[in-house]
C-alpha cells in the first residue's frame, strides 16, 4: 500500500505543481511534496529495515534493504534541494525564472524524483530500464531550464549520450532474461532471475552484463561514457546539479548492483563481475583525477569529482569483501558532500558572478555561509580526515588490503593524491585566497538567510559526524543492502 | 505467410542502407516510419494465430513507430527552416562501405549469439546489423534530427534481437518500451525545436561550448 | 661494595700507570731501529708531570668551551676504558651492549675535542678539527663492523664477554677466519683512531698535514697534559682490545693474566713503532681509501660470520 | 597470533585495524626488510644534506628528516623482532623509537628555539656570516651546545638513551641471522654512520656560529634576548640532561607502550636482563659524570697549586704562526669545515660551487661559494608534477566538445569490451 503511495505521490505532486501559476507556489510546492515524499519513503524504509523486503502487485514492485537505502537517500536529497532551490532562486532575477519557467520546473522536478523512484521501486528489471530512460526524458529539460546555448549544448549532450547508453542497457537486460530458463512477465522479476540465477546460461549472462555495465554505466558517469557529466552538471541550475550528483549518479549505480548478484551466481564467479567493475572504476578515478587538476571552472571541478568519487564507488564494489559496505557507505557520504558542494559553489556563483575559481578566491569574506560550506565540501570531497567521505574511502582501502588486491589499491591511492594535490589549492584559495580580479565591485560580505545556516550547518555536521561515528543503526542498514548486494 | 517476418527483416536491411545512402532527412524520417511498420508486421502471424497480445502488440507498434514518432519528427522538421539535408560527416558512398561489411559481420555474428538454440540466427544478424549501422549513424550525422533517427533505428535493432529470444519481450514490458518511446518522440521533437529557437541551426558538430 | 670500589680504582689505576708507557715504548723502538739511543722508557711520565706543574695560557678568543674540551675528553676516555677489560675477569663496566656506550665515549671525547678546537677560531685548528670530523666518520663503521662480527662470533655483545669468554670458543670455530679479517681491520682503525702513521703524524709539525696535533695547537699546560694522558690511555684501551681478540686468555690468576696483557700490549707499542719508522704518512686524499679498506675488511669478517655454516 | 592494534579515535565504531603478524612475518617480511632499508638511506641522506647546509634552520630541519630515519630504524627493529617472534628485541626496538619521538621532539625544539634566538640576535642565518656568539649570548650558547650533544646521541644525554635501545634491539637481531640478521646490521651501521655525520655537522653548527670570533660585525640593530626566551631552552636543555641520567626510568616510561605496540607478552626474565643492561648502561653515564667531575677538580686543583695570584692564566691572541695580522675572516669557515666530506659524498650531494680562482700574483680577489640543493625536491618531485601538469594539459582534447565523438568514446568501449571479453572465452 505505501509502495503504492510512494510510486504515485510524485506523479500527483507533479499534476498539482501543473496546476500551481505562481512561481512562489511552485517554490513552495515542491519543498512540501518533498517533504511528504520523504515521510512516506522514510516510514516504508523503517519498515523495510525492522521487517524485511515488502512487496506488491504481486511482487513487480518491491522495496528491500538496497533500494530503502538509496530510496531515502532520494527523498533526503530532493527535500533539501527543493530547499535549496527556493532559495537558489529567490537570488535570481525574476527573468531568469519567471511563473511561466517555474510552472515547467514544478512540474518536471517531480517528474524526475518519481521517476527516480520508479528506478527504485520496480523490482521489475524491465520496467527498472523503462523509469531509468524516462529519467533522462524528465531531466533534459531541467538542465535547460534558462534557454540559454551553453545549457541546450549540454542537454543535448545528455540526452542524447544517454539515451544511447541506455539503450545498450535494454539490450543487456534482454540479454539476462534470454539467459534466464524462465520466460513471461515474472521472469524479469529481480528475485525471479536471482532464484533461477543458478540456471542461467553463463554465456549470455556475461554479454549481458557488459552491455548493462556500458548501458547504465552511462548513466554513473563512468569513463569513458562520462563525457556528458561535466557538461550537464555545470550547465544544469544548481539544484538541479546537486540532485544529478546527489543521486541520480546512484540511481544508475544501483542499476549495475542489481544485476552484479545474478551474473555473479550465473557466472560462477564472482571476481569476473568485480574485476570490471574495479577496472571501471580506477580507469574513471584516473581520468577524473588528471581533469580536477588543471580545472578552473568551480561547476566542473565538481562535476569531475562526481566522476571520480562514482569510480571510488565502482572501486568498492569491485574489491568484494567489506568493500561493498564500504561503497555504500561512500555512496551516503558523497551525496550528503555533493549536495553540499553544489549549494554553495551555487550560491557564491550566484554572488560573485563568476565560476573561475581563479576569480573566486576569498569566498569565506565575500559569502561567509556558503564559502565556509564550501570550503568543507572541498576538504571532505578530496578525501581530507576527519570527514567521513575519508573514512568511507579508508575502509574500501582496507577491504582492497584484506581482499589482496594491492595493484588496485596502488592505483586507487595514486588517482586520490592526484586529486588531493590538485583540489586543495582551489579549496584553500577559494576559502582564504585574494581574489586576482573581482568580475563585480566587491560588496560587503552577503547576509544569508537562516536557511542557508541551517543547510550548511546540517550538512556539515552529518559529514562530520559519519565521519567520526557511524550510528550502530546505520551499519546494520548497509549490512542488510550490502547483503542483498552479495546475492544472499 | 509464416515468412512474413523473415521478409520483413530483409526488408530493414535494405532500410538501413537506405539510411545510409539518403541525404534528405524528409525521407530519412520516412523511411524510419516504413522500418517501423515493417518491425510492426514481424509477430503478425502471432497475432493472426489468435494471441492477443501480439495483436495489440501489432498494432501499438504500428500506431508508434509507424504514425505517431514519424509524425513528430517530421512536425519537428517542418518547424525548423535550414536545408533539409542531413550533412554526415563522412559522404553517403564511404558510409555505405562499412555499412555493407557491417551487415555480413553482423550476419557471421549473427549465428553466433548465445541466446540458446531457438534463436534465429537471421533474427541475430539483421538486428545487430541495424544496431552496428544506427551507431555507425550516430557518430557520423552533424544534424540533430538525424542522430534521432538513429537513436530509434538503434532501437529498432534492438527491439528485433528481442523479437529472437525464445518467447520475445513480454508483453507488459513491450507496452512500457513503447510508451517510453513516444515520450521519448515527443521529448526530442520539442526539443529540436527548441534549439532551433536558440541556436538558429541544429548542427550538433558546431556546438562545442563546452570543454575541458 | 667496597670489593667492587677496588676493582674499579684498581682498574682505572691500572689505566693511568700503565698508559703513558705505551708512547715510551713507541718512541723507544722508532729510535732504535733509527740507529738512536732515544729518550728513556719513561720519559712520556715526566713531560705529563711537567705539563701539570706548568701554567697555561689562552688565547683570548677561547671561551669555557676552551677549557671544558680536554676534561671532559680525558673524562670520556677514562670512562670507556672502564670498559674494557684488562684483566682476566669482567671491567667494572660491562653489561650486554656495552660497546655501542663505548665508542659513543669515544664520540663525546671527540666532540668536545673537535669544539675545544674551534673554539680558538684558528684556521690551523679548525682544519684540523675537520680533518678528524670527517675520517672518524669512516672509521666509525669500520669499528662497528669489526664489534658485529666479534659479537657474532662470540655470540655475545658485552665486551668483557666477547674479548675473553666468547672468543676463546670462536677461534677454532669456523669464525676463525672472520677473525683474522677482524684483526686486520682493527689494527688499521687503532692507527687512525689514535693518530699514528700512516694517518697521521704525531712527530712532524708542519700543521698542514696532521690532524691530532694540529687541534691541540692552543692548548698549553694541565689541559693539554689531560689531553696528552687522554691519547695515551685511548691507544692503551685500543691495544687491549687487540690483543683480546688476537689472543683470548682465560683468566688464570690475576698476575699471570695481567703479564699476558702486559706483553701483548708491549708488542702493540712495538709494532706501532715499527710501522711509524718503517712507512710515511699517507697523502691526505688516500686516507680515506685505507679507511674504506678497514671497512671492506670488517664487512668480510661480518658476512664470513652471516655465512651459513658459522 | 601476534597482532599490532592501531586505534584512532574515528576508527572506534569501525572496529580495530588489525595487522595479523603470523601472516606478516611471511608474506610482508620483505616489505618490512625494504622500509629497514630505506629508512637508513633516509637518515644517511638527511644528515648528509644537512652537513652541506649554510642555513641554521634548514640544517635543523634536514636533521628532522635524519631522526625519523632513525626513529623508522627502531620501528624496522621492533617489527622484525616481532616477525622473528623475538619479543624482548621488539619490545626494545618500538620503546627505542618511541622515546626517540619524544626525545627529539625535546632536543629538536630546544635547537630551533636556539635558533631563533640566534637569528633574532645576529639577525641572520646564515652561518657563514656568524661566529663568537657564546661571549655575547652564553646562555643560548650553552643550550645550543647542550642540545647538539643530545641530538648527536652522545652520553649523558637524552639521545643517547633512545639510541641505545635501538641499538640494543639490532644487536639482539644480529644474533639471529637470517634477514633480519642483514637487516639489522645494515641499520646497526647506517646509524653509526648518521652518528658520526651528525657530530661532524653539529661540531661545525656549534663551533662554526658559537664559537672564535664574529665573522661579520653583528648589525648594531641587534635584539636582545629576553629571560622569556632563555627560560624554555633551559628547561628543555635540563630536560635532555634528566632523560639522559635515568635511563631505566625512561625505559620503563615507553615500556608498556611499547608492549602494547609488539603485542606479545614479553618474558619477565627478558626484561630483567634489559633492566641489568640499563643498570650497567646508568652506571656508565654516572661513572662519566663522576670522572668528568674529578677531572675538573683535578685541574682547579693544578691551577690552586702554582699559588693565587701568580694562578691568572696569561691571555694573548690564538697562535698565529707568526702571522703579522689574523683577521676573523681567516677562521675556518662552515664550507670549509666539511670540505672532506661533501667532496667526500659529492656523488650524492651534488653542490653547486661558484668560485672565482685567484689568477697571478696579488690576485686582486678570489671568491668561493657553494649551496647544496635538495636531491628529492629537485630531482624526483619537480619532474614529476611537472609530468604529470603536462599530462593533464595533454588529455583534455578527450573531453573536446564534439558529440560525435562521445558517442564515439561510448561505442568503442562496448566493442573494445565485448572483442576482449569474446577473445577470452
Amino acid at each position: 500500500m505505501i509502495l503504492w503511495a510512494i510510486a504515485l505521490f510524485p506523479m500527483s505532486a507533479a499534476l498539482i505543481s501543473l496546476a500551481l501559476r505562481r512561481r512562489s507556489a511552485v517554490l513552495i510546492w515542491i519543498v512540501a511534496g518533498s517533504l511528504v515524499e520523504l515521510v512516506l519513503a522514510l516510514s516504508a524504509a523503517a519498515r523495510v529495515f525492522r521487517a524485511g523486503a515488502v512487496s506488491t502487485l504481486d511482487g513487480h514492485i518491491a522495496l528491500d534493504a538496497l533500494s530503502a537505502l538509496h530510496l531515502c537517500l532520494v527523498a533526503v536529497v530532493s527535500l533539501l534541494s527543493s530547499i535549496y532551490a527556493r532559495e537558489y532562486f529567490s537570488h535570481e532575477s525574476e527573468s531568469s525564472l519567471d511563473d511561466r519557467t517555474a510552472w515547467k520546473f514544478g512540474g518536471l522536478w517531480f517528474a524526475f524524483i518519481g521517476s527516480m523512484v520508479g528506478v527504485l521501486l520496480f523490482n521489475n528489471v524491465g520496467l527498472m530500464w523503462v523509469s531509468m530512460e524516462s529519467t533522462t526524458l524528465a531531466s533534459t529539460f531541467l538542465i535547460c531550464l534558462h534557454r540559454d546555448r551553453p545549457s541546450m549544448e549540454a542537454a543535448w549532450k545528455y540526452l542524447i549520450i544517454c539515451s544511447a547508453g541506455i539503450m545498450l542497457g535494454l539490450l543487456g537486460t534482454i540479454f539476462i532474461y534470454g539467459a534466464s530458463p524462465l520466460a513471461g512477465e515474472s521472469a524479469l522479476k529481480w528475485s525471479t532471475l536471482m532464484d533461477s540465477a543458478a540456471q542461467m546460461d553463463p554465456r549470455p549472462a556475461r554479454i549481458g552484463f557488459i552491455l548493462i555495465l556500458i548501458g547504465y554505466g552511462t548513466k554513473v558517469g563512468l569513463a569513458p561514457m562520462h563525457t556528458w557529466l561535466p557538461d550537464a552538471h555545470s550547465q544544469a541550475p544548481t539544484p538541479v546539479s546537486a540532485m544529478f550528483s546527489g543521486v541520480l549518479l546512484n540511481c544508475g549505480f544501483y542499476c549495475i548492483t542489481r544485476f552484479v548478484p545474478i551474473v555473479s551466481t550465473a557466472v560462477g564467479d564472482p571476481s569476473w563481475c568485480r574485476h570490471m567493475l574495479l577496472g571501471f572504476g580506477l580507469f574513471s578515478m584516473l581520468v577524473a583525477s588528471l581533469f580536477i587538476l588543471g580545472q578552473r571552472d568551480l561547476k566542473r571541478l565538481l562535476a569531475y569529482s562526481s566522476v571520480e568519487h562514482m569510480g571510488i564507488v565502482a572501486v568498492g564494489m569491485g574489491m568484494g569483501g567489506g568493500g561493498t559496505f564500504a561503497a555504500l557507505y561512500h555512496t551516503i557520504n558523497h551525496s550528503v558532500c555533493k549536495s553540499l558542494a553544489f549549494f554553495c559553489a551555487g550560491r557564491t556563483i550566484q554572488e560573485r558572478g563568476t565560476r573561475d575559481i581563479e576569480k573566486l578566491s576569498a569566498g569565506r569574506d565575500r559569502v561567509p555561509v556558503w564559502g565556509s560550506g564550501l570550503l568543507v565540501a572541498l576538504l571532505a570531497l578530496i578525501g581530507c580526515a576527519p570527514f567521513s567521505i575519508f573514512m568511507s574511502e579508508f575502509l574500501i582501502v582496507r577491504a582492497g588490503v584484506e581482499e589482496g588486491q594491492v595493484a588496485a589499491v596502488a592505483l586507487f591511492l595514486l588517482a586520490a593524491a592526484t586529486v588531493f594535490a590538485g583540489a586543495l589549492k582551489p579549496a584553500i584559495s577559494l576559502a582564504f585566497g585574494v581574489g586576482k580580479s573581482e568580475s563585480r565591485p566587491p560588496a560587503g560580505p552577503v547576509r544569508s538567510a537562516g536557511t542557508a545556516h541551517a543547510l550548511v550547518g546540517i550538512l556539515s555536521l552529518v559529514l562530520i559526524g559519519l565521519g567520526v561515528w557511524i550510528p550502530a543503526q546505520l551499519q546494520t542498514i548497509l549490512h542488510q543492502a550490502a547483503a542483498v548486494i552479495a546475492g544472499n | 505467410m509464416s515468412d512474413l517476418p523473415h521478409t520483413c527483416l530483409l526488408l530493414i536491411v535494405l532500410c538501413n542502407f537506405y539510411v545510409l545512402s539518403t541525404g534528405r532527412l524528409a525521407n530519412l524520417i520516412r523511411i524510419l516510419s516504413v522500418e517501423g511498420v515493417l518491425l510492426s508486421l514481424i509477430p503478425l502471424p502471432a497475432a493472426l494465430a489468435g494471441s492477443a497480445h501480439a495483436a495489440i502488440l501489432v498494432a501499438g507498434t504500428l500506431a508508434v513507430k509507424g504514425v505517431i514518432m514519424p509524425a513528430l519528427l517530421m512536425r519537428a522538421l517542418r518547424s525548423i527552416d535550414e536545408p533539409l539535408d542531413s550533412r554526415p560527416i563522412v559522404g553517403a558512398v564511404y558510409s555505405l562501405i562499412p555499412g555493407f561489411f557491417i551487415l555480413a559481420a553482423a550476419f557471421v555474428a549473427g549465428l553466433h549469439i548465445p541466446l540458446g538454440d531457438a534463436f534465429d540466427p537471421l533474427i541475430g544478424g539483421v538486428g545487430l546489423a541495424t544496431l552496428v549501422t544506427s551507431m555507425l549513424y550516430m557518430v557520423n550525422s552533424r544534424k540533430a534530427i538525424s542522430q534521432v533517427i538513429g537513436f530509434f533505428i538503434m532501437e529498432n535493432g534492438i527491439l528485433i534481437l528481442a523479437v529472437g529470444i525464445r518467447h520475445g519481450l513480454p508483453f507488459v514490458i513491450e507496452i512500457a518500451i513503447l510508451f517510453d518511446l513516444l515520450l521519448a518522440a515527443m521529448i526530442f521533437g520539442g526539443f529540436i525545436r527548441r534549439m532551433h529557437e536558440v541556436f538558429t541551426h541544429t548542427d550538433t558538430s558546431r556546438m562545442r561550448k563546452l570543454k575541458g | 661494595m667496597s670489593g667492587a670500589i677496588i676493582h674499579w680504582a684498581g682498574h682505572l689505576a691500572l689505566v693511568l700507570v700503565a698508559s703513558p708507557l705505551l708512547f715510551g715504548i713507541i718512541s723507544r723502538t722508532k729510535a732504535r731501529v733509527a740507529g738512536r739511543t732515544g729518550p728513556p722508557l719513561f720519559q712520556p711520565y715526566f713531560d705529563l708531570i711537567k705539563l701539570f706543574r706548568k701554567g697555561a695560557v689562552y688565547s683570548r678568543t677561547t671561551t669555557g668551551v676552551f677549557r671544558a674540551g680536554p676534561v671532559v675528553a680525558f673524562a670520556a676516555i677514562l670512562s670507556s676504558a672502564l670498559i674494557v677489560p684488562f684483566h682476566g675477569g669482567r671491567a667494572p663496566l660491562s653489561f650486554q651492549g656495552d660497546l655501542v656506550l663505548f665508542a659513543y665515549f669515544l664520540g663525546l671525547a671527540r666532540f668536545f675535542m673537535i669544539v675545544a678546537a674551534l673554539d680558538t677560531g684558528s684556521a690551523f685548528e679548525g682544519m684540523g678539527a675537520s680533518r678528524e670530523a670527517s675520517f672518524s666518520c669512516l672509521a666509525e663503521p669500520a669499528v662497528f663492523l669489526s664489534f658485529i662480527a666479534l659479537a657474532r662470533a662470540s655470540g655475545s655483545f658485552s665486551m668483557s664477554e666477547f674479548l675473553s669468554v666468547g672468543l676463546i670458543q670462536a677461534w677454532p670455530s669456523a669464525a676463525g677466519p672472520a677473525l683474522v679479517l677482524v684483526v686486520a681491520s682493527f689494527v688499521l682503525v687503532l692507527l687512525a683512531e689514535n693518530a699514528r702513521i700512516p694517518v697521521d703524524d704525531p712527530a712532524t709539525h708542519l700543521e698542514l698535514t696532521m690532524i691530532h696535533e694540529v687541534m691541540v695547537l692552543d692548548h698549553s699546560g694541565p689541559d693539554f697534559g689531560f689531553l696528552q694522558y687522554a691519547a695515551a690511555a685511548k691507544l692503551l684501551v685500543f691495544g687491549a682490545i687487540l690483543v683480546h681478540i688476537v689472543h683470548p686468555v682465560r683468566s688464570a690468576g690475576f698476575l699471570p693474566f695481567l703479564a699476558a696483557m702486559g706483553l701483548g700490549l708491549a708488542l702493540v707499542a712495538i709494532l706501532i713503532g715499527l710501522i711509524e719508522s718503517s712507512m710515511a704518512r699517507l697523502r691526505l686524499a688516500r686516507v680515506p681509501q685505507y679507511l674504506v679498506a678497514a671497512n671492506v675488511l670488517s664487512g668480510f669478517a661480518v658476512l664470513l660470520t652471516l655465512a651459513p655454516h658459522s | 597470533m601476534t597482532s599490532v592494534t592501531f586505534r584512532a579515535p574515528w576508527t572506534i565504531p569501525f572496529g580495530e585495524f588489525h595487522l595479523h603478524f603470523d601472516a606478516l612475518s611471511a608474506a610482508f617480511l620483505i616489505p618490512i626488510v625494504f622500509l629497514s632499508t630505506l629508512c637508513a638511506v633516509y637518515g644517511v641522506l638527511g644528515v648528509l644534506f644537512a652537513l652541506a647546509q649554510h642555513d641554521l634552520k634548514r640544517l635543523l630541519a634536514y636533521h628532522s628528516v635524519e631522526n625519523i630515519g632513525i626513529i623508522a630504524l627502531g620501528m624496522g627493529a621492533g617489527l622484525l623482532g616481532m616477525s622473528y617472534s623475538s619479543p624482548v628485541a621488539a619490545v626494545l626496538g618500538f620503546a627505542g623509537s618511541l622515546l626517540h619521538v619524544f626525545n627529539h621532539a625535546v632536543f629538536k625544539g630546544l635547537l630551533f628555539l636556539c635558533a631563533g634566538s640566534v637569528q633574532h640576535a645576529a639577525g641572520t642565518r646564515d652561518i657563514e656570516k656568524l661566529g663568537g656568539l657564546l661571549k655575547t649570548m652564553p646562555s643560548t650558547g650553552l643550550s645550543f651546545l647542550t642540545g647538539s650533544a643530545a641530538i648527536t646521541g652522545l652520553p649523558p644525554l637524552n639521545g643517547f638513551i633512545s639510541e641505545w635501545l635501538i641499538y640494543a634491539a639490532l644487536f639482539k637481531l644480529t644474533l639471529m641471522g637470517g634477514a633480519a640478521g642483514g637487516v639489522a646490521i645494515l641499520s646497526i651501521v647506517s646509524l653509526a654512520l648518521i652518528g658520526t655525520l651528525a657530530l661532524a655537522c653539529f661540531t661545525k653548527a656549534f663551533g662554526v656560529v658559537f664559537l672564535g670570533e664574529p665573522r661579520v660585525a653583528i648589525p648594531t640593530d641587534s635584539h636582545v634576548i629576553s629571560g622569556w626566551m632563555l627560560w624554555p631552552m633551559a628547561m628543555l636543555s635540563l630536560l635532555c640532561l634528566a632523560i639522559g641520567a635515568v635511563p631505566m626510568a625512561a625505559f620503563q616510561f615507553e615500556l608498556s607502550a611499547a608492549m602494547q605496540v609488539a603485542g606479545a607478552p614479553v618474558l619477565s626474565g627478558e626484561i630483567d636482563s634489559v633492566m641489568s643492561a640499563l643498570s650497567g648502561l646508568t652506571a656508565g653515564i654516572w661513572t662519566l659524570i663522576g670522572l668528568g667531575m674529578i677531572v675538573w677538580i683535578l685541574r682547579a686543583a693544578l691551577a690552586a697549586a702554582r699559588g693565587g695570584a701568580a694562578a691568572a692564566p696569561d691571555r694573548t691572541v690564538t697562535w698565529d704562526c707568526g702571522y703579522a695580522h689574523p683577521t676573523p675572516r681567516m677562521q675556518y669557515t662552515a664550507s670549509s669545515f666539511v670540505q672532506p666530506l661533501t667532496s667526500l659524498f659529492q656523488m650524492i650531494l651534488r653542490p653547486k660551487v661558484h668560485q672565482r680562482p685567484p689568477v697571478g700574483y696579488f690576485a686582486p680577489g678570489a671568491s668561493f661559494e657553494s649551496h647544496t640543493p635538495d636531491l628529492a625536491a629537485d630531482r624526483i618531485f619537480g619532474p614529476l608534477f611537472t609530468w604529470v601538469t603536462r599530462l593533464s594539459t595533454r588529455v583534455l582534447w578527450i573531453q573536446q566538445g564534439r558529440i560525435q565523438a562521445y558517442l564515439l568514446y561510448l561505442f568503442a568501449a562496448l566493442t573494445a569490451l565485448l572483442a576482449w571479453h569474446l577473445s577470452r572465452v
